[in-house]
C-alpha cells in the first residue's frame, strides 16, 4: 500500500448581488424615547449573523455602542421589502439600505442635539459611546439619551430614517452578452494538501490554506464562522456529497445524514484563514459578500492536489474513492 | 391505527403479544422508533419486555451471556468485555450506543449491524424462549423469526486473537463501507491454527468469509501467507451497493483491509 | 385515542402529561410541556438535534418513547443555567463563535455536557468522538470543538 | 483565521468604532439556552398536519385520482388535489419576469419527476395524515423519461415540460444565453496549444439541520399567519398571493431565524398549500418536511456538464476560452434560467482573456427539479476552469500558481461580459496563499499588483 500525498492550488472570484432581476433592499430605523435605535428589515437571517451585522452597521452609522441597537427582522407587517437572503446579497445590499437610514436618522438626531445645544448640526460629532459633541469643544456635549427624550417630549420630532438601495436590472444583451451581472467581487485563493490511498482510494485532506479578500470583516470572529464553515463545505462538496451517488441510475439517494456524506468532526483539514481587505466602492464600510464564494476554492484545490497525488483526474464531483480506485486501475492497464 | 406501547415484565407474556398483527418488539427503539417515525404504517402496535435478566451481562468460565438489551455502550465500558469495546463502539455515536441493543443489532439490515458481525465471528449463541440458535442459523432466518430475542452467548477470545475494523467514509462516527470481525487462533509456530472471519456489508446481513478462514489454515501471517485468503475474501458474498459505496468498491477493498488487519 | 400518563422531572420540576399512545419524548416535550429547546432535525436518529440526558445519559429524544421515560429525571439545554448564569459550556459557545444558525447548538450542548460531566478534562479525540452523533451543517465543527475543550479548560480552572 | 492588513492599507482607513470589531453575537444567547424560536418551535392548539402523496415515477400521466378512502379515513380533515388550488400552474421568477410558468402546486394530469406533489392530506395527526396518503389511489400511465442533458437536447428526446415546448429555456438570446468578446476561433488559430475538457457535477443537497416547512395559523380576521424559513419573505409572500389569488394584505409572513438555508428555502413549495390547506379548513395548519423529504424532494444544487476549450501560447498567456455550460434545471425552472445565466456572466473566470465565448444552457430534465445553492451558477463552473487551469499549466510545463498571475484580471481590465475589472484582489489573494503555503513563485509575480499605472 501507499499512502501518496499531493497538493493543489485554485484562485477565484465571486460576485456579489443578483442584478439580472434588479435588486432591492430596504431598512427603516428609529429612536426609541430613550435613545436606543431599532432597525426594522424583512431580511432573512439564516445563520450567517445578519442581525447583528445590520446592528453594527447601524451603530457604526449613528454613533452609538452596538448593544444600543436592536433589529427586527423579518416580520412582513412590519418590515419593508428585502429581495431576500440569496446571492451574496444580504450583508452588501441591506448593509448599505441600513446606512442609508441610519444617515438620515443621525441627521435629525443632530438636528434636535444643535437646537438643545443651540449650536450648528454641522458643527456637532458623535464619541461612539453615546454622546454629541460639540467638534473641537468636547467638553459642550449632550447624551444621547436626552437627545432622544427632547425629540420626543419636547421638540415633535422623529428620530428615524429610510433606506433603500437598490442595483437596477442588467438586461444582457442578446448578441455579445454584455451585463452588469453584479456589483463588486470577493477574491479567493486556496492551497490545499491531501494524502491517497492508492489501494482503497481513499483522500484526506491534510491542509488547506485559504486566503480570502472580502472588502471588509465587518465582524472579524463572524467572518472567521462564514470561511470556515464554508471551507469545510466545499471540502465536503469536492469529495463527498451527492443526492445520486450512482447517477445516471437514480436509485440510491440518500435519505438521512448517515446516507449523504459529509465530513465529520474526525475529518477536518487542518485550516488557515487568511483574509485581506480591498474596500469595495459600493459596499456597507467596504464588504463584499463572503458568504458563498468562500466554499468554492477548496474544490478544485482538492482536485488537483489529488492529481498531484496520484496522477488521475476526476473530473466529474464528488471525487469519491470509487471514481479515484476506478482511475487507477484504469490508469495501470 | 394510532401508535401504542405494550409494556410486559416477561419475554414470555411479550412473545404472546407480538403474535398480534402489526405489533413490532421495541428494543433500543433506534429501528422500529425510526420506522415509525418515517411513515411505516405497518407498526402499529410495540411491545417491550422489561425483565431485568434481559440487560445482564453476565461471564463465567470463559463463557459471556449477553442480555439482548444490553447496549452497545453498556458492553463498550464493561470491564471484562474490553476485546469487543472497539466492536460496540463501532456503532453510531454516543446517544445511539445508549440506546441501541445487542438484540437490534442482529437485525439491523447492512449497512448497520456491526456488533453482529463481530457475534458472528464469536460463533455466538443466540438466546429465546424457544431454545437456542447458532447465530450464523439465526440470521439466515431472521426475517421471519418473531420470537423474542433474550440473549447472545458466545466464548469469550482469549486477548489479541479478536480483531475487529469498520471502514466508513465519515470519522470518528459513519455508516460502513463494510466491516471485518476475526477471531483467530495461532500455533506455537506462528502459523493459523484456525479462523472465523465475519463480514459486514458483503451480503444484505453478516457473512462468514469460509474460503478465506480455509485459507488461512497453516499459514503464518505475513504477506505471502495470506495471499491465498485475501484471493478468496469476496467468495461467496454479495456485496451491497447503497449511498455509502457500491458492491464493485465493496468488493475491490474488501481484500485490501482484510490484509492491513491480518498484518496489522 | 387512548392517552397515556407520562411524568418525569425536567430540569428540576415535576411535569405530568397525557400524551398519544407510542409519543416520542421529543414531541412530548415541545408540543405538550413545551420545553422546545430539543429540535426535530431528522425524526431518524441521525442528526442528534433533539439530544437530551435522561438519568445522566445521552439519548436521541425523537427515538425514545415518553412513556418509557416514566419517572426519569431528564435535562434539556433550556435548564442548564442555574438562575441566569449560563453554564461553562453555553459560556464557552458564545465565547468561540460555536453557533451560526444555532439549530444544531442545543443538541450539541447536551452531547458535550455528558462527556464533561464523565470526563471533565477530554483529549481533543474524546470531543471528536462524543459530538459524533451530532450534525452540524454551518460551522465545520472546529469552533464547536474548540468550544468543548474551551469550557474543559474553564471547569478545571475553577475546579483548581 | 488572521487579517492581513498590509494589503490595500492606502485604499482602507481603519478609523472606525463598531465595523471591524469582534462583537459578540445577540442572537447567540438564545441559541445556546435553547431559547432561540425557529418556526416550528410554535404550535397552535388544533394544528393540522399535513403531508404529501408523490409521484412514485420519473414521467407519467395521471389517469386518476381516487381520494375517497382517504377523505374518510378517521382524522383526516381534508384532502387537496390540484383542482383546489386557485392558480396552480406556477414559476417563482416570474416576478422578476421570468417566465413562463411551468410548474404546477399539486400534479395535474402528468408528473414529471419522481417526488412530484400530487395529493395533500391535512389531519389531525401526523400519523392519521400518514395513514391516509396511503389510501390514496392515483392511476398512473408511465412515460418515457429522459435524465441527461445532452439525450434531452437532442431531437426526438421526450418533452419534459409542455409549457417550454422544448428541453431548454428560451432566452431572448435564443436557446442559451450567450457572451461574445473577441474572436475566438482566431484565438484559437493562433495558439500554441488547444485544450478542450469536459467536468460534470452531481446534484447536491443543501442539508440544514433545520428542514423545509411553515406553521400557519388563521388569525380570525381573514388573515392568515406564516411562520416560515424561508430565505425571502416577500419573494415567498407575493408568490403565494398570486398561487392562492389571495390579496397579499392577508397574508402576514413572520420569520427571519433560520436553522440554516445555504440556498435550499428560496422555493416557494410548503408556503401556499399550507395556507391553503388552513384557509380551506379554518384551522392552524403545518407542513414540515421528513428529513428524507429535504434530502430527496427539495430542490438540490443543479447538475452540471461544462465543456472548457482553451488555447494557451508557451508563455503562459491564455489567448482564446470557450465555455459551454449546462444546467440541469429537472423537471422545472424556479431558479434554473437565472443561475445558468449568472454562469454565463462568470465565465471566463478572473482572468483576462482576448478572445471569449460563451454558451449556457438551463435544460429540462426529469430529474427532481434543482435550485439555488451557496455558490448558484458559479461554484461548478470554478471547479471546471481551476481544474482546466491546472491542466493548462501541465500542458505548457509551467507552475500552476506562475500560470494564474499572467493570466489574472487586474484593474479596468476588461472582462468578457463588458464590465471593466474594479476593485480586483487575486494577485494578492494568490500572493499570500504563496507564502502561507510555502509554494515558491517567481519574485516577479510577488511584485504583481491588482492596481495598474493610470487604472
Amino acid at each position: 500500500m501507499a499512502i501518496r500525498r499531493g497538493r493543489g492550488v485554485a484562485a477565484i472570484n465571486y460576485p456579489t448581488g443578483m442584478n439580472l432581476g434588479g435588486d432591492p433592499t430596504q431598512a427603516l430605523v428609529h429612536s426609541t424615547p430613550t435613545g436606543n435605535f431599532m432597525v426594522t428589515l424583512s431580511s432573512v437571517d439564516l445563520g450567517q449573523g445578519m442581525k447583528q451585522i445590520m446592528a453594527q452597521i447601524c451603530a457604526e452609522t449613528i454613533g452609538v455602542p452596538t448593544d444600543r441597537v436592536v433589529v427586527d427582522t423579518a416580520d412582513t407587517d412590519t418590515g419593508p421589502h428585502c429581495m431576500g437572503t440569496f446571492a451574496s446579497r444580504g450583508t452588501h445590499r441591506a448593509g448599505n439600505a441600513v446606512i442609508q437610514a441610519a444617515k438620515e436618522a443621525r441627521q435629525v438626531m443632530l438636528e434636535v442635539a444643535a437646537e438643545e445645544l443651540e449650536v450648528n448640526a454641522s458643527d456637532l460629532e458623535t464619541d461612539g459611546q453615546g454622546n454629541i459633541l460639540v467638534k473641537g469643544a468636547p467638553q459642550k456635549s449632550i447624551s444621547i439619551f436626552d437627545v432622544a427624550l427632547s425629540a420626543h417630549f419636547k421638540r415633535g420630532r422623529s428620530i428615524s430614517g429610510r433606506g433603500m438601495f437598490l442595483i437596477p436590472r442588467s438586461y444582457p444583451e442578446k448578441e455579445t452578452g454584455a451585463m452588469k451581472p453584479s456589483t463588486c467581487y470577493a477574491h479567493a485563493c486556496t492551497v490545499a494538501e491531501v494524502e491517497v490511498d492508492d489501494e482503497t482510494g481513499e483522500v484526506t485532506v491534510l491542509t488547506v490554506k485559504n486566503v480570502f479578500e472580502i472588502g471588509r470583516a465587518l465582524n472579524p470572529k463572524m467572518v472567521e464562522q462564514q470561511l470556515v464553515g464554508g471551507s469545510w463545505m466545499g471540502i465536503s462538496h469536492a469529495l463527498y456529497e451527492t443526492t445520486e451517488p450512482y447517477y445516471p441510475n437514480r436509485d440510491h439517494g440518500g435519505t438521512d445524514f448517515n446516507q449523504y456524506l459529509m465530513p465529520g468532526p474526525g475529518d477536518l483539514a487542518e485550516t488557515e484563514i487568511i483574509v485581506l481587505e480591498r474596500p469595495s466602492g459600493d459596499g456597507p464600510y467596504g464588504a463584499k459578500g463572503p458568504g458563498e464564494m468562500c466554499a468554492n476554492p477548496q474544490i478544485p484545490a482538492v482536485a488537483n492536489a489529488v492529481f498531484d497525488a496520484v496522477g488521475v483526474r476526476i473530473d466529474t464531483l464528488p471525487i469519491t474513492p470509487e471514481r479515484i480506485l476506478r482511475a487507477l486501475k484504469a490508469q495501470a492497464n | 391505527m394510532a401508535l401504542a406501547l405494550q409494556t410486559f415484565t416477561t419475554v414470555k407474556d411479550a412473545n404472546a403479544a407480538l403474535t398480534a398483527a402489526g405489533s413490532r418488539y421495541l428494543g433500543g427503539g433506534t429501528l422500529v422508533v425510526r420506522a415509525a417515525n418515517e411513515g411505516d404504517i405497518s407498526v402499529a402496535t410495540l411491545v417491550r419486555a422489561t425483565d431485568p435478566a434481559l440487560s445482564t451481562i453476565a461471564l463465567s468460565g470463559g463463557k459471556v451471556r449477553i442480555g439482548a438489551s444490553a447496549t452497545m455502550a453498556e458492553i463498550a465500558l464493561h470491564p471484562e468485555l474490553g476485546t469487543l469495546a472497539k466492536a460496540a463502539r463501532a456503532v453510531g455515536g454516543p446517544a445511539i450506543r445508549n440506546m441501541a441493543t445487542v438484540g437490534g443489532n442482529l437485525f439491523a439490515p447492512s449497512p448497520y449491524g456491526d456488533f453482529a458481525v463481530a457475534l458472528l465471528a464469536l460463533d455466538a449463541t443466540v438466546g429465546t424462549d424457544d431454545g437456542d440458535t447458532p447465530i450464523e442459523t439465526f440470521l439466515a432466518g431472521r426475517d421471519n423469526s418473531r420470537a423474542i430475542v433474550t440473549s447472545v452467548s458466545f466464548m469469550l477470545p482469549r486477548a489479541g486473537s479478536f480483531r475487529f475494523l469498520k471502514v466508513s467514509r465519515v470519522k470518528p462516527k459513519g455508516v460502513s463501507v463494510l466491516s471485518i470481525a476475526i477471531v483467530l487462533e495461532q500455533a506455537g509456530n506462528g502459523t493459523v491454527s484456525s479462523a472465523r472471519i465475519a463480514l459486514g456489508c458483503m451480503a444484505d446481513r453478516p457473512v462468514r468469509a469460509r474460503a478465506a478462514e480455509n485459507a488461512l489454515l497453516g499459514k503464518t501471517l505475513d504477506q505471502d501467507g495470506i495471499a491465498a485468503a485475501l484471493a478468496a475474501a469476496t467468495e461467496g458474498t454479495a456485496p451491497i451497493t447503497d449511498p455509502i459505496a457500491s458492491a464493485w468498491y465493496r468488493a475491490e477493498v474488501l481484500p485490501v483491509h482484510l490484509g492491513r488487519l491480518l498484518l496489522g | 385515542m387512548a392517552k397515556v400518563p407520562v411524568q418525569f422531572t425536567l430540569n428540576g420540576s415535576e411535569k405530568a402529561e397525557f400524551v398519544d399512545g407510542g409519543t416520542t419524548l421529543l414531541n412530548a416535550l415541545r408540543d405538550k410541556i413545551g420545553d422546545t429547546s430539543p429540535k426535530g432535525g431528522c425524526h431518524q436518529g441521525t442528526c442528534g438535534a433533539c439530544s437530551v440526558i435522561v438519568d445522566g445519559e445521552l439519548r436521541l429524544s425523537c427515538l425514545t418513547l415518553a412513556e418509557t421515560c416514566n419517572g426519569a429525571t431528564i435535562t434539556t439545554t433550556s435548564g442548564l443555567a442555574e438562575g441566569g448564569v449560563l453554564h461553562p459550556l453555553q459560556r464557552a459557545f458564545l465565547d468561540t463563535f460555536a453557533s451560526q444558525c444555532g439549530f444544531c447548538t442545543p443538541g450539541m450542548i447536551m452531547a458535550a455536557k455528558v462527556l464533561l460531566d464523565h470526563t471533565p478534562n477530554p483529549s481533543r479525540d474524546e470531543v471528536v468522538e462524543a459530538l459524533s452523533g451530532n450534525i452540524c451543517r454551518c460551522t465545520g465543527y472546529e469552533p464547536i470543538i474548540q468550544a468543548v475543550l474551551t469550557a474543559a479548560r474553564a471547569n478545571s480552572q475553577n475546579a483548581a | 483565521m488572521e487579517l492581513r492588513k498590509s494589503y490595500f492599507a492606502d485604499v482602507r482607513k481603519d478609523d472606525l468604532h463598531e465595523i471591524g470589531q469582534a462583537r459578540p453575537r445577540s442572537d447567540s444567547p438564545g441559541h445556546v439556552t435553547g431559547k432561540t424560536t425557529f418556526f416550528a418551535d410554535r404550535n397552535f392548539p388544533g394544528m393540522l398536519h399535513l403531508k404529501m402523496v408523490r409521484s412514485p415515477h420519473h414521467h407519467a400521466r395521471i389517469r386518476s385520482i381516487d381520494t375517497s378512502e382517504a377523505e374518510k379515513h378517521p382524522g383526516v380533515v381534508k384532502v387537496l388535489t390540484a383542482k383546489d388550488v386557485p392558480h396552480n400552474v406556477y414559476t417563482i421568477l416570474i416576478l422578476i419576469q421570468i417566465g413562463p410558468e411551468d410548474e404546477t402546486v399539486l400534479a395535474d394530469g402528468k408528473v414529471r419527476w419522481k417526488g412530484e406533489a400530487v395529493v395533500a392530506v391535512l389531519a389531525e395527526t401526523e400519523r392519521a395524515a400518514q395513514e391516509a396518503a396511503a389510501k390514496v389511489k392515483v392511476d398512473y400511465e408511465v412515460l418515457p423519461a429522459v435524465f441527461d442533458m445532452e439525450e434531452a437536447l437532442k431531437p426526438g428526446a421526450p418533452i419534459v415540460n409542455e409549457y417550454h415546448g422544448q428541453n431548454y429555456y428560451l432566452y431572448d438570446s435564443g436557446e442559451c444565453r450567450k457572451v461574445r468578446f473577441g474572436d475566438v476561433e482566431a484565438g484559437f488559430a493562433e495558439a500554441d496549444h488547444v485544450l478542450e475538457q469536459s467536468y460534470q457535477s452531481s446534484p447536491i443537497e443543501h442539508a440544514p439541520t433545520e428542514t423545509t416547512g411553515c406553521v400557519v395559523a388563521p388569525e380570525g380576521n381573514d388573515r392568515f399567519t406564516c411562520y416560515t424559513n424561508t430565505q425571502a419573505m416577500f419573494f415567498t409572500l407575493d408568490n403565494t398571493s398570486i398561487i392562492l389569488q389571495m390579496p397579499g394584505s392577508k397574508l402576514h409572513f413572520v420569520g427571519g431565524t433560520v436553522g440554516g438555508g445555504f440556498g435550499g428555502k428560496v422555493d416557494v413549495i410548503v408556503e401556499p398549500i399550507a395556507i391553503l390547506g388552513a384557509k380551506l379548513t379554518g384551522r392552524p395548519v403545518c407542513f414540515i418536511y421528513s428529513r428524507e423529504e429535504e434530502m430527496q424532494i427539495s430542490s438540490p444544487r443543479a447538475a452540471e456538464k461544462v465543456v472548457i476549450k482553451d488555447g494557451v501560447m508557451k508563455d503562459g498567456r491564455i489567448v482564446a476560452r470557450k465555455v459551454t455550460g449546462y444546467t440541469d434545471a429537472g423537471a422545472y425552472s424556479r431558479h434554473s434560467p437565472y443561475g445558468a445565466q449568472k454562469g454565463a456572466g462568470h465565465y471566463p473566470g478572473p482572468y483576462t482573456i482576448p478572445n471569449v465565448w460563451i454558451d449556457t444552457y438551463c435544460v429540462y430534465t426529469n430529474r427532481t427539479p434543482s435550485s439555488a445553492m451557496r455558490g448558484f451558477g458559479v461554484t461548478i463552473g470554478d471547479f471546471a476552469l481551476e481544474v482546466q487551469m491546472d491542466k493548462l499549466a501541465r500542458l505548457i510545463a509551467m507552475d500552476p500558481l506562475e500560470f494564474r498571475f499572467i493570466n489574472a484580471y487586474r484593474d479596468g481590465d476588461m472582462k468578457a461580459h463588458r464590465q471593466p475589472t474594479e476593485g480586483a484582489a487575486l494577485i494578492e489573494c494568490m500572493q499570500e496563499a504563496a507564502r502561507a503555503a510555502n509554494w515558491p513563485v517567481a519574485e516577479k509575480y510577488m511584485a504583481m499588483s491588482s492596481y495598474k499605472k493610470g487604472a
